[in-house]
């Protein structure tokens, strides 16, 4: 499952559901949520925009190369567009593999890459202004 | 040729979209991103910005046709 | 949320709901589930017994450790006693961190530490038999 | 004393809890545990055996007294 969706259609229990594989053990997920405040400011929202067929392309890619690299069985992505609010969730990664340690290896992998090489681009909203934010590279 | 904007550069050329006339058809993605830049000098002061082609992040040496899709990616910040 | 339970009791969304924190951005949950071989051989499925009062003590030992060492807010685990059928949840860690690395850091500790000092063990059951398992120490 | 007796240690005792005398009240839990492999060998044969005392991992020092509820801790096998 490799999806941009609003936040209020992110399902996080059917995303999980989507990597269970009967011969694998280990599921991990990262759950990306908005944070109350950054570097001390008290943040009010973000907004998610994204060039989404290549989000889509970029995020299938970060997905099979957790398949390939990390025997991953299954590999779901969530990302969110549009408005998040604080405690809200911004991205769901799930990796299903055999044995535990490669399921830590593949998501963090997953979270690491998707930052790095995913077009989309996150708008903060303080109490006074919001602004672009520039993560990577 | 139609340019794509997001974020900051949708902020910095006032537009989602930018019609660009491709001087000459065997130009490389690097040196239309340096025609951008020289037009809109704001792009050179971000972090990064870089060119995507037909959907893929472009490397620089991609020759440019007409009907390719051309999206400028400013520094991204999913996640 | 520290807790042993019967199998069809363990509610992912839910402990995925009690370590949501509005200062955290990360959420990293480990969910072991029951494969349907080891080694080759067809797996049936697994019963899990407890010495409980002691097993929940060392489990809150892991959430606290957890919380210290990877600056979590919040930790919960609930493992599963008695049978468990092949796909269905034996173990679900959910660690809420402020910045992700932890998050995965702090989980993944819990479960390796789970598997050493935790008293559960694990009967496996196959087609042919059964046994105690031997993991630890 | 009831020894609490979980897994295999079980099997191999036949019953989920033993009454143990101890012999005298300032022994240790290391030599409770010399005691019980000295009466059920087959314990001996498992990769590892250990005692919980109140709760706790033994770690051999313990001394035992008679409310003391001891377990015996075969190879733990949770997760």
């Amino acid at each position: 499952m490799i999806e941009l969706k609003e936040q209020k259609d992110i399902n996080i229990s059917a995303i999980i559901d989507s990597v269970k594989s009967d011969y694998c053990g280990a599921v991990d997920v990262f759950i990306g949520t908005v944070r109350d405040n950054l570097v001390g400011k008290k943040v009010t929202k973000l907004f998610f925009e994204a060039y989404t067929p290549m989000a889509i392309s970029e995020l299938s890619k970060i997905a099979n190369t957790v398949k390939e690299r990390y025997q991953a069985d299954k590999v779901s992505i969530v990302h969110a567009v549009g408005d998040c609010l604080v405690g809200e969730t911004a991205v769901v990664i799930a990796v299903s593999t055999p044995h535990r340690k490669a399921s830590f290896e593949g998501c963090q992998y997953a979270i690491d890459t998707l930052k790095d090489t995913v077009p989309i681009w996150k708008r903060e909203y303080f109490e006074d202004g919001s602004h672009w934010v520039f993560s990577h590279p | 040729m139609k340019i794509l904007l997001f974020g900051i550069a949708k902020d910095i050329i006032g537009s989602s979209v930018l019609d660009w006339k491709l001087e000459d058809e065997g130009s490389t993605s690097s040196e239309l991103l340096v025609s951008l830049k020289t037009k809109y000098p704001e792009l050179s002061k971000l972090r990064s910005i870089a060119l995507a082609v037909n959907g893929e992040h472009a490397l620089g040496e991609e020759i440019l046709k007409k009907g390719d899709e051309v999206a400028l990616i400013p520094p991204m910040s999913g996640g």
